[in-house]
């Protein structure tokens, strides 16, 4: 395991910088947190990681080069990621989500028999993320935090190195925020974990690093500690130097 | 050489009956994602508001330059009405809007023949759009043709107009481009969904005044032409009016060009080969909008 | 492993039910005889007696089909009116083949086996009558066909009434021929009565010293003709022959007159053009254009005048008569000639009747005799000029009844085609 | 559901699916026997044949239920799959008709032929042009399916796509006319592999045979929608996207859907050829082929039984209402499109849910 390198990543929509020349070192175990104002281009960046939109400059995660391979390839290296509107099979029972993000390592044959049993690593996952109770509910039914567990859990199943959550605790009461917290440090013991966040409470207490972007650049990078003392960033965030209450 | 150049112009004129009859469908599927199957039936409409007012003024020129705004409100308005019956209730399901509109121009299409009777019905031409003009060079085009490729690039050019400067213009590309934010600031969308529908079934309208010059009418006409035009607007790209315009001549000299050196059938599985293979190249259309949404 | 149990017992199921399939057969083809359909039985029981009108009334052929299933109407009312048939009144079964072959099929075998009928009277393209073709054939049904087509064709259990082909093509290319047109451009739909025609028009033209400049062929319904009516021009042909189909009949000469080609310079002969698709395509595009049928609503007659007039009184004044209508009213009449002759609705005692000959009616096209072994009818062609009017009147005729000869057995030129 | 309230520690079983399992066996044995032994007892061998070729539509329409329904493509040219099974089929029977060495008669008449085309020769073996009924279809969809799919060709755009080739394939068939019979089609079909289609008995059997070939979609399809990948295709369906992320490639999920429904099609056209006696290019082209939905979207697009029973349906009410009225019948058909996707996206087999709904 040797982490996530990304060197001079740059993304470029319709003549329109998004990702302008990023460097990024995560290394394995690690719980990184991405913040950044609005528009700063966090998201293109895990996109770009994953192969929705096209990039330059390199991403490795594992060895493994991934610029210019398929969505589904870059997954199947171990790269998983959740979506800031979760994004989960609303007309599939949870434990269906679940089981298909177990599958795509099945043997297509086995794919055209009925589930017998609940695999172990699905039955752990609904432990883990607390889900047991609804897991034949449709997805589409559960509450805002419980879909974004969800994803979580996909990811579990799907067995992904590299954790790529976009704005996980968004719209979560305070104890599921400690909870999600918690996990991810479970989580980050055999894995590498980048998070996108605004929320900076949650931040100071759950991350180990933190990087900030500013219009699509890398702008401070270090502990939360080392970020928040930063002038770049305060005057990025609040066009002024903050009071600690502003930014804590 | 001659040949060459009239039966280039034969292609072009081609590509402007596609583009008017795809003009519509490209703001209706363009601009509200809406598979208007029915499209058909409203040029069918517009040709059918010629024949009616041909009972009513004797002059066949008066009575097309009259029939060309009336076309367009009764299709336009024949729009409206389907839009606030049925395709209000289907945002966010298109291809559901599909098969009810089909649905639909059935309706329409049975309606006419119980109206007007089972056969085609006969529109006089003005006899200036029946002969031809005669060019330097031997060239000989129609002159129905002409006024046909003038109609459709003036329409193409209100359309523009339209969109780009006034402030209907500006609230369908608000809603055409994030309709929930659009709604959300206050824009009343049901009503820019009405009027949107309103001018690309009006165009319809149009379109059906002019095929009049070239073709029958008949309860039948509507679905002659629809499936090529939806190729028109695919092809084009969606919400890409340049992109309809270029598919359209591009498609009608291609036609114009196979036919005349093999036959028409075989030319219409090949002009299906190259829409294949150009889909290959370019899935979204030729001109695309770019946006970050994960559909 | 993980199979469920509910997999298995469906198993069951679909296995008992391919051995019940499996195990009910009946004859081979090689068997004759054995357990074959028996003739139709014809319902005479009641006072009345069934008939079968098979027309599309919905669907593209609508416009053709219906004005043949309202003068269909119009004999039996005539009949039911002077007394019926053998003493009963033809009570008709209509049914719409709704302009889809496989719904004819349907709809002959809903005619023949639940209703019953004596005779069923219809279909318009060859392509519905090639579907109900073995339907009538199996079933030992009769079947009158009312349309002009094209030839190669003799079914036992189908009598004929419109022209086959040495009765309207043939006739219609030596008229060119007498009016000094030496090349021709042949345009057509696409479906098999243009094709046939086709190859017919080109043997003859290679015997008789006639240029074939080009053919073209458009699906049917296609209203685009730009391309072909541009190589119909540059090929400066004397003539242009069209069997072109329908709705295309309307774009073609729209373009065509569009492009500066007239009757005069370059005369186009129809055969699918009667005196309602005049009316829909506009005497504007139409006029001096000709047309080659073996009826006209100008045609001369008593018998005729009394058509006309019957028509017009029950449909209205602004519906016009036209050939395949006339065929379609004839046919009724000679089934009722030949029904008389025999005594019996029986269907080969009819056969048997109409095959001894002599079944003749004095139609509004004439007089029309039944040619026995073919099962087609004699007819006059004519030649005629469509008017201002949008009526067409006669400019050439063959004066007497040609005999019918759907093979073209009685042409030199024509060996090889059948 | 009835299992909401399961323990906090999975089963390895749900209580209710070993139910669920013999419900289904227990609908299909009543399907079986409503084919079987009640259908023939009470229809005559007229009404029984029209039966067989509304079956034939109900086998079309459980693999549009697969692909649309389940898999969200809605697939505007079934009819080129049910053209290719039905014109396979037909090849094979007017050369059995012909007999060896002779051409099938069309060929004479309209083919100035000498000799059979070459791509005619193998539908000469019987066994030849039964595996190609299936398979050529499947053939043709999996290479159209591999461009398009792969090239994220979806949604509207596929769906006018799949219409543009149903209406290119019948304007092709219809120009070949020496070779494929034109618009004619191919017709006047005597025999059967060997049995004579004119014996009413052989009717009945393939009657027997299309009513097995329509429960054993019906099986493969409910294998299909209650397996892992039934799941998988509907997760598609709704995100495609999303399963990308899992590491699924979307394109091959479909591509199996859309194959299995040409299947299908393909099957039932080369079972209407003996039921009907006739393919034609008109069973081909754009008008049948969005036809073959109506029936699905009355039934209830996503379930399993709803589209073959609304095809079935829909068939019987065009046949019904075309004796009487015929001009009504294209306003129902109209409002079929309309009624049901408006109002009752789920198709009739939603009703019982919601009236349970509504009850509560």
């Amino acid at each position: 395991m040797s982490g996530l390198t990304v060197r001079d990543l740059r993304v470029v929509f319709d003549g329109f910088v998004a990702v302008d020349g990023v460097d990024l070192e995560v290394p394995a175990g690690d719980v990184r947190f991405v913040i950044g104002p609005n528009g700063a281009g966090k998201t293109t960046l895990i996109d770009a990681i994953t192969g929705l939109v096209r990039a330059t400059g390199s991403v490795t995660f594992d060895d493994h080069a991934l610029l210019g391979r398929k969505v589904h390839r870059i997954a199947r290296l171990g790269v998983g990621r959740t979506f800031q509107t979760a994004a989960v099979f609303e007309e599939l029972t949870v434990l269906q989500n679940l089981d298909i993000a177990a599958g795509w390592s099945r043997h297509p044959l086995s794919l055209l028999r009925a589930r017998g049993q609940v695999p172990s690593s699905v039955a752990e996952a609904l432990t883990t993320v607390g889900l047991s109770a609804v897991r034949d509910e449709l997805a589409g039914t559960l509450a805002h935090g419980q879909k974004q567990w969800l994803e979580i859990g996909m990811l579990l199943v799907q067995d992904a190195k590299l954790l790529l959550l976009d704005e996980p605790v968004a719209g979560m009461s305070q104890s599921e925020r400690d909870a999600t917290g918690d996990l991810l440090g479970r989580l980050a013991a055999d894995r590498t974990v980048l998070v996108i966040e605004h929320d900076m409470d949650f931040l100071r207490r759950f991350a180990r690093t933190v990087t900030v972007m500013h219009a699509g650049k890398v702008l401070s990078e270090g502990t939360v500690a080392e970020v928040q003392a930063d002038p770049r960033v305060q005057e990025v965030y609040l066009g002024h130097a903050p009071s600690a209450s502003e930014v804590a | 050489m001659t040949l060459v150049l009239s039966q280039l112009f034969t292609g072009i004129s081609i590509g402007a009956v596609l583009l008017l009859i795809a003009l519509g469908l490209s703001l209706t599927f363009g601009q509200m994602n809406v598979i208007n199957m029915a499209h058909g039936e409203f040029i069918m409409a517009g040709a059918y508001t010629v024949y009616v007012l041909q009972q009513v003024i004797t002059s066949a020129g008066a009575s097309l330059i009259v029939a060309l705004p009336i076309a367009f409100a009764v299709a336009g308005a024949m729009g409206v009405l389907l839009e606030f019956l049925l395709i209000r209730r289907l945002y966010g399901r298109p291809l559901d809007t599909l098969l009810v509109t089909w649905g639909v121009a059935l309706i329409l299409q049975q309606a006419a023949r119980d109206i007007f009777g089972a056969p085609n019905v006969q529109t006089r031409a003005p006899d200036l759009l029946t002969g031809s003009i005669h060019l330097p060079g031997g060239l000989v085009i129609a002159s129905s043709r002409v006024f046909i490729l003038v109609l459709a690039l003036t329409a193409v050019a209100a359309l523009t107009l339209v969109l780009k400067t006034t402030s209907l213009g500006r609230r369908i590309r608000a809603v055409v481009q994030n309709r929930d934010l659009a709604a959300v600031s206050g824009l009343a969308t049901g009503r820019v969904d009405r009027l949107t529908f309103f001018i690309g079934s009006g165009l319809a309208g149009i379109a059906g005044v002019a095929l009049t010059l070239i073709g029958p009418i008949g309860p039948a006409m509507g679905t002659n032409i629809i499936v090529n035009a939806f190729l028109v607007v695919v092809v084009g790209g969606i919400g890409q009016l340049k992109g309809t315009v270029i598919v359209a001549f591009a498609l009608g000299i291609l036609q114009s060009m196979v036919e005349y050196t093999t036959t028409v059938s075989v030319a219409s599985v090949i002009v299906f080969i190259v829409i294949v293979a150009f889909l290959q190249w370019r899935p979204q259309g030729l001109f695309t909008l770019r946006t970050r949404s994960l559909a | 492993m993980f199979k469920i149990r509910g997999t298995r017992a469906l198993a069951v199921v679909v296995a008992a039910v391919s051995v019940t399939a499996l195990t009910a057969c009946g004859a081979k083809t090689g068997d004759s005889g054995t357990s074959t359909t028996a003739g139709a039985v014809v319902d005479t029981s009641g006072p009345t007696v069934k008939v079968g009108l098979l027309n599309s009334l919905s669907g593209t052929m609508a416009i053709s089909e219906v004005t043949v299933r309202d003068s269909l109407k119009l004999a039996i009312d005539e009949i039911n009116a002077s007394g019926g048939v053998l003493g009963k009144q033809i009570e008709p079964v209509s049914e719409d083949g709704a302009s889809d072959w496989p719904t004819f099929a349907e709809k002959a075998q809903k005619l023949i086996s639940q209703d019953k009928v004596a005779a069923v009277f219809g279909c318009w393209t060859s392509a519905s009558r090639k579907a109900v073709k073995p339907v009538f054939e199996k079933n030992k049904a009769l079947l009158f066909y009312p349309v002009q087509y094209e030839g190669l064709e003799e079914s036992p259990y189908i009598f004929y009434t419109g022209a086959t082909t040495n009765q309207q093509i043939v006739p219609a290319l030596d008229y060119l021929k007498a009016q000094g047109k030496t090349s021709l451009y042949l345009v057509g739909s696409d479906y098999v009565f243009p094709r046939t025609a086709n190859k017919i028009i080109k043997a003859y033209a290679t015997a008789n010293g006639m240029k074939v400049l080009g053919e073209d062929y458009a699906p049917l319904g296609s209203t685009e003709f730009s391309t072909i009516v541009n190589k119909v021009k540059a090929s400066g042909a004397s003539a242009v022959f069209n069997t072109l189909n329908g709705d295309s009949n309307v774009a073609f000469f729209k373009e065509y007159k569009s492009a500066g080609l007239t009757a005069a310079a370059m005369p186009v002969v129809s055969v699918s053009i009667a005196e309602e698709e005049v009316k829909s395509i506009g005497t504007q595009y139409l006029a001096d254009q000709l047309t080659a049928w073996n009826y006209y609503q100008t045609t001369a007659g008593a018998a005729n005048d009394k058509f006309v007039k019957a028509y017009k009184a029950k449909y209205g004044a602004d519906k016009p008569t036209s050939d395949p209508m006339e065929a379609a009213y004839t046919s009724v009449y000679l089934w009722k000639a030949m029904v008389e002759k025999a005594g019996s609705f029986d269907v080969e005692k009819v056969k048997a009747a109409a095959d001894a000959g002599g079944i003749t009616y004095a139609a509004p096209e004439g007089l029309v005799t039944v040619d026995g072994p073919s099962q087609h009818v004699y007819k006059t062609a004519r030649i005629g000029k469509i008017g201002p009017d949008g009526l067409i009147k006669e400019v050439w005729s063959s004066g007497q009844p040609i005999k019918p000869d759907p093979y073209l057995k009685d042409y030199s030129w024509a060996t090889g085609l059948a | 559901m009835t299992a909401v309230a399961s323990p906090p520690v999975a089963p390895p079983i749900k209580p209710s699916r070993k139910r669920t399992g013999w419900k289904t066996a227990a609908g299909f044995a009543s399907g079986a026997v409503a084919l079987f032994a009640l259908a023939p007892a009470a229809l005559d061998d007229f009404r029984l044949g029209l039966l067989a070729k509304y079956l034939c539509l109900a086998i079309i329409a459980v693999g549009i239920g697969l692909a649309w329904g389940r898999g969200g493509m809605l697939t505007l040219g079934q009819g080129v799959f049910f053209g290719l099974g039905g014109y396979a089929m037909a090849m094979h029977l007017k050369l059995a008709d012909a007999g060896a060495g002779n051409l099938p008669d069309f060929m004479q008449l309209y083919g100035q032929l000498d000799a059979l085309p070459w791509w005619w020769r193998p539908f000469a073996n019987p066994v030849f042009a039964l595996v190609a009924t299936v398979a050529l279809p499947m053939l043709v969809a999996l290479l159209l399916g591999q461009l398009i799919f792969r090239r994220r060709v979806r949604g509207a755009y596929f769906a006018i796509l799949s219409q543009a080739l149903a209406a290119a394939m019948a304007i092709f068939l219809v120009g070949q006319q020496g070779t494929t019979g034109g618009t004619n089609g191919l017709t006047d079909i005597q025999g059967f592999f060997g049995y004579d289609l004119n014996d009413p008995v052989n009717r009945k059997m393939i009657y027997f045979i299309i009513a097995g070939a329509l429960l054993l979609m019906l099986a493969v399809a409910w294998q299909l929608m209650r397996s892992r990948y039934g799941e998988l295709l509907v997760a598609v369906r709704d995100a495609e996207e999303r399963v990308r992320f899992l590491g699924y490639d979307p394109a091959n999920v479909k591509l199996v859907a859309y194959v299995v429904a040409a299947g299908m099609a393909g099957l039932a056209g080369a079972l209407f050829v003996p039921a009907v006696g006739i393919i034609s290019p008109a069973l081909v082209g754009v008008v049948p082929s969005i036809e073959f939905v109506v029936g699905v979207a009355v039934g209830g697009r996503a379930s399993l039984i709803g589209p073959a029973l609304g095809a079935v349906a829909v068939a019987w009410a065009r046949t019904a209402l075309s004796e009487r009225v015929p001009s009504a019948w294209t306003y129902f058909e109209g409002l079929l499109f309309i009624l049901p996707i408006v109002f009752l996206p789920g198709g009739l087999a939603s009703l019982p849910r919601l009236l349970r709904k509504a009850r509560k």
